[in-house]
């Protein structure tokens, strides 16, 4: 048995060794001012970990207050496991979005899979059913070894524990870009369902009612993971990294079961699940949230080592747990509960009215805090921001078009750049059809998934394309959020709701915190218009490796309320003869364009401009033309430009198109201007069609086996099969996985 | 019809299964939880995919240890419709219900996707609503679905009218592209792809139906002239 | 109490579609040395005194559970394990 | 030639939920003398002859490629084969 000898308080002051463990001189001398005296080596580490950005959000809180939060369907807005939005019929929807980024980046395939872990228990711990997931991935160029294994790990991890646990994996996105290089990005996201009544808040309410620690076994595993999350990556990171959890989903699965039925019980206050700083920060802040205290005796917690100490008990990151809080009196029908589902469920506190978290090892009393200055108090930073120098210089370029010689060649490279080439690799080791639910899988716009027992759906998606938040990061912001509700819009979904994931670099530098200030301020105005308010989401910072900053990404999940599954709508054309429509025109955009990227090696100039009364119009006349029964189908147009989205149009279905597209070539074929979308109509619908999406301009017919792209002089731009761009867009990924570095 | 859907602890298409016989079928279906011992009140037996236990060691290796199994064997020798989908077919194997063992894909990945199937057997009680060499296509989701057997048992299976599916394509190795056996007396089948997937068009289409039907024409047709 | 361990390995006839993907991954890293790569399981058991016979408790544990004779071969050792 | 047996075991204070699997599963089988049961790999590689030292050669492919070495430990032995 190992003995660890602790550093007593006078060590711990004057080694300053709180500063191994994230805090600052500063913030040791408040946590000295909050407790009148010198905290010991496990209340020292209670505060390292809850003051971490990861669960304080000290720098980001004044950015995340900017965000609209309010709106007539949310139930439950940022501040629990997920947000909840009401879908109607007494029913809502639960969701949010988490990273996992540092610990996928030393142990891909564990830190993807207890990413997804991570973010199923916040949406079951609302009391909701997992009924969705979806993964934003972003890796370096899909060059090197080393990216290739993160990239097939990721995408294994992710598969493992969703496949497992048995909820589909329905969506999703991957980008590929040097910036991600060192520091990859995991976000998940889980989307649940719940009866109004079941909804639960992870509150530690009723003096003397028993807390209960619930699921796997405590280890030693992720000790001051959230501290680490919160650190930009080294070359000694490797060193200084905790133990690695490993993610047991089988047992999740057990969990989730057993939790559902516990929702049900009347005998149930109040639920939180243990993520980052685990045992802490649940019952910190379950005790918080309800103004009252927790006392706990360690020597009860369920233990998977020995000889655990309560410093490593407290910040252990052990998967799979969950703290409850239940009415006095109702333990063994708790316990009979879970021993149902083989799993313990144990007596290891109670709820006091002292606001104190006072915890007891080994009969003596190890830590005693106050819990608000745990889970309240942690100090907000106000960094400095300041505009970087290449944003002065990239506004200053005109916009102008790459130069490009073949346009039908140009095309097809367009098709197999990784982070427009078809990602059935990926969402082919997804189970997203379990549940049977999923009515539009992986690969339209917005995947769908039906509620059982109504007519009703939802849609949902994640986006966002830094590259444009790199440029610009406030037209960024906004672009990243329209692009979501487009996709939610264009299957025939009304947009409800946002959960962000603001993966950035270190805010402490003055041109990193302008890029999140900016992007938040983006994303705001979008939510605003588009009527889609922010309900939960997730911050990650440091996203650095040895000084280079990530491309800033506030990824965005979005869901939306498909209102009757008959206005379900997918991208593929659907018949020969279906007159093709393009709404909104083409500007001469290019900044942070495929096109770009992909002709110059490197991205610059101005992102594309978006007006969001312009966003805001169109999707809803094409939202109403969907729901009048007027549209076979339709899609967004993105990365790659009209040329791209048209050649997507034919792959589901392999019906070819021929249009007519105006102005200059490049710019008609490729440039990015937003909100614009491609619509296939019958010819009959074609005048109502016409009469309500009032900017729509027929470009050409639904056809055969070709894409046939013409100029106004009737100049053939493109003619290729279909089948050849089909298979160039389907092929790239695995032929890139399987080429040698 | 009365149809159990067993579930062990890690199950997951048993909700898929049960959903399926219920509001598609339109038949009686109960969730059974993998410790009960008495199946003797259902006319049909359905073990879901999933991954009982977790999958770990070897799909389906721990569940056939459930409290359930004895039952499912009495209920396979009063010859009752046993049908394994996925990891029900891991679990059938790994009891010895049926021969052979499910490996790793050949490419050691999951998959999933619609695939193409051969009825070979279109005189099953599982088959009979098809028709001999039909394609039909069904969903798959399986990392460990690349059937193993050694010749002798493939001969005999041949020589039995056992293989009752094959993939049109081989995609995860399985010998002989079998994708579905049964046993000798014919009336348990295994299969890897799910038929529960396919009984809708809003999902993934229909046709898994005549499978369904097929059990339960089979099962009132012979309760009829018994009663 | 003993310690025992417990090798499952795959059948010679029996293809290892593992063994494959670590050999050809060896391969593309420059490691031409490597002839054939076997993949197996290695288990490590803690097992108490008790009445029965150590030898056959293991094998009949093997062979009902931990291995799957279709496909697989097993073998094992059995260490005393001396207390401290 | 030699042929060389690697063993990859989880670290010990990375939870192994297979080993955890299969211990549950023994003790409903009725077999509670087994109180620890860990989960590991078993390769069997044959190597030609190289310039290459073989001892550090299995070294550099156990650390780079067989083990993860975040979250496992690995040993090996070599054995030298006689030809027939
Ligand atoms: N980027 C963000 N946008 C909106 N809300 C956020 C964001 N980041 C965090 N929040 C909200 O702050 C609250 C606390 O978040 P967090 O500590 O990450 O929860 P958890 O403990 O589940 O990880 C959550 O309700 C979360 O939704
Ligand atoms: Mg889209």
């Amino acid at each position: 048995m190992s003995v660890t000898l602790e550093p007593n308080t006078q060590q711990i002051k004057e080694q300053k060794i709180y500063q191994q463990m994230g805090l600052s001189d500063a913030e040791f001398q408040m946590v000295e001012d909050i407790l009148g005296r010198t905290p010991n080596y496990t209340e020292t580490g209670l505060f390292s970990v809850m003051w971490s950005e990861h669960c304080s959000y000290k720098n980001s809180k004044p950015v995340l207050s900017k965000f609209p939060t309010k709106g007539e369907h949310v139930l439950q807005g940022p501040g629990e496991g997920a947000g909840i939005v009401d879908i109607g019929d007494g029913q809502a929807a639960v969701f949010k979005m988490e990273s996992h980024n540092h610990p996928s980046a030393i142990e891909p395939y564990q830190g993807a899979a207890t990413g997804v872990g991570g973010i199923i228990r916040d949406v079951f711990s609302m009391g909701a059913r997992p009924v969705a997931l979806l993964n934003s991935l972003r890796f370096g160029e899909l060059e090197t070894p080393r990216v290739k294994y993160l990239f097939e790990e990721v995408v294994a991890g992710i598969a493992g524990y969703g496949n497992c646990i048995g909820i589909p994996t329905v969506g999703g996105e991957v980008q590929f870009d040097a910036s991600y290089d060192g520091n990859p990005l995991v976000n998940a996201m889980c989307v649940g369902l719940i009866d109004h009544k079941d909804i639960q808040k992870g509150i530690a309410k009723g003096t003397g009612n028993p807390v209960m620690y619930v699921g796997a076994k405590t280890g030693r595993d992720g000790i001051h993971g959230a501290t680490f999350a919160s650190e930009e990556l080294t070359d000694s990171s490797d060193e200084k990294r905790p133990a690695v959890q490993v993610g047991d989903p089988f047992m999740e699965k057990l969990l989730l079961e057993a939790c559902l039925e516990l929702v049900k019980s009347d005998a149930l206050i109040g639920i939180q699940d243990m993520g980052a700083a685990g045992l802490t920060s649940s019952s910190a802040e379950m005790a918080s949230k309800a103004g009252s205290g927790i006392e706990m005796d360690l020597d009860h917690v369920p233990q998977r080592e020995t000889g655990m100490t309560a410093y490593e008990m407290m910040l252990s990151e052990s998967q799979e747990r969950m703290l409850i809080v239940v009415k006095q009196g109702r333990e063994p029908e708790i316990v009979e509960l879970f021993e149902k589902y083989g799993l313990d469920a144990v007596t290891v506190g109670r709820v006091t009215d002292d606001s104190t978290l006072r915890l007891k090892h080994k009969g003596e009393i190890v830590a005693e805090v106050p819990v608000d200055a745990l889970a309240e108090d942690a100090p907000v930073y106000h960094q400095k921001s300041s505009v970087p120098e290449y944003y002065r210089e990239f506004q200053s370029l005109p916009n102008e078009e790459p130069k490009v010689e073949d346009h039908q060649a140009t095309l097809l490279s367009l098709l197999q750049q990784p982070t427009i080439a078809s990602k059935e690799w990926v969402y082919n080791q997804y189970d997203h059809q379990v549940r049977t639910s999923t009515v539009v899988t992986p690969g339209s716009d917005a995947a769908v998934i039906r509620v059982r027992g109504t007519n009703k759906g939802l849609a949902m998606t994640t986006d966002c394309n830094s590259r444009y938040i790199y440029l610009d990061p406030e037209t960024g912001g906004k672009i990243a959020v329209a692009e979501a509700a487009r996709n939610v819009v264009v299957s025939g979904a009304k947009p409800l709701a946002i959960t962000d994931c603001l993966n950035f670099g270190n805010p402490e530098k003055p041109e990193i915190f302008w890029q999140l200030e900016k992007a938040a301020d983006g994303m705001s105005a979008a939510c605003l218009q588009l009527n889609a308010p922010v309900i939960g989401g997730n911050v990650s910072l440091y996203n650095e490796t040895n000084g280079t900053a990530v491309y800033p990404t506030p990824t965005i999940g979005l869901v939306g309320l498909v209102e009757d599954l008959k206005h379900v709508t997918t991208q593929d054309a659907k018949k020969q003869g279906d007159f093709v429509y393009l709404v909104g025109g083409s500007m001469t955009e290019f900044g942070g364009s495929e096109l770009q990227k992909m002709v110059e090696g490197r991205i610059f100039g101005k992102a594309p401009s978006i007006d969001l009364d312009v966003e805001a119009q169109r999707q809803a006349a094409i939202l109403s033309a969907i729901q009048q029964g007027l549209v076979q189908s339709a899609h967004d147009v993105a990365e790659g430009g009209v040329a791209v989205a048209l050649a997507e149009k034919t792959f589901g279905n392999g019906l070819g198109v021929e249009v007519n597209l105006t102005g200059s070539k490049t710019t008609a074929l490729f440039s990015e201007t937003q909100s614009r979308f491609l619509l296939t109509v019958s010819p009959e619908q074609a005048q109502a069609f016409e009469g309500t999406v009032k900017d729509a301009r027929k470009i050409g017919e639904v056809t055969g086996d070709r894409m046939i792209v013409k100029g106004e002089d009737g100049a053939v731009w493109i003619d290729e099969s279909v089948e050849t761009l089909r298979s160039a867009w389907k092929g790239a990924i695995p032929c890139l996985l399987k080429s040698e570095a | 019809m009365k149809f159990a859907v067993i579930v062990f602890p890690g199950s997951n298409c048993d909700l898929d299964m049960y959903h399926a016989i219920k509001d598609e079928l339109g038949e009686e279906a109960e969730y059974v939880w993998h410790d009960t011992h008495d199946l003797s009140g259902y006319d049909g037996i359905l073990l879901p995919g999933g991954f009982s236990y977790g999958d770990y060691l070897r799909a389906g290796a721990i569940a056939r240890f459930a409290g359930v199994m004895d039952e499912v064997r009495k209920a396979a020798e009063a010859g009752k419709p046993v049908l394994g989908v996925c990891n029900g077919f891991q679990i059938l194997t790994e009891a010895g219900l049926l021969p052979g063992m499910l490996m790793r894909n050949k490419d050691l990945k999951f998959t999933c996707r619609t695939v193409s199937l051969k009825v070979e057997n279109a005189h099953t009680l599982f088959t009979n609503e098809y028709k001999e060499g039909e394609e039909i296509r069904i969903p798959v989701a399986h990392g460990e679905g690349n059937y193993y057997c050694d010749d002798a048992t493939y001969q005999h299976l041949k020589d039995n009218n056992q293989i009752v599916f094959t993939y049109a394509e081989d995609f995860n190795g399985s010998r002989n592209n079998i994708a579905g056996i049964i046993n000798e007396r014919g009336n348990v089948l295994g299969m890897m792809p799910h038929p529960e997937r396919a009984v809708s068009d809003l999902i993934g289409g229909t046709d898994g139906l005549p499978l369904f039907r097929s059990i339960v024409k089979q099962w009132r047709e012979s309760h009829v002239s018994h009663a | 109490m003993k310690k025992v361990k417990v090798y499952v390995t795959l059948r010679e006839s029996v293809l290892d579609p593992q063994g494959s993907a670590v050999m050809g991954s060896l391969h593309k890293m420059g490691y031409d040395e490597v002839q054939d790569v076997r993949i197996g399981k290695y288990m490590e058991l803690v097992i108490g005194d008790g009445e029965r016979d150590v030898d056959a408790l293991v094998d009949e544990l093997c062979s009902r559970l931990l291995a799957n004779t279709v496909i697989e071969d097993y073998r094992y050792e059995i260490e005393e394990v001396v207390s401290q």
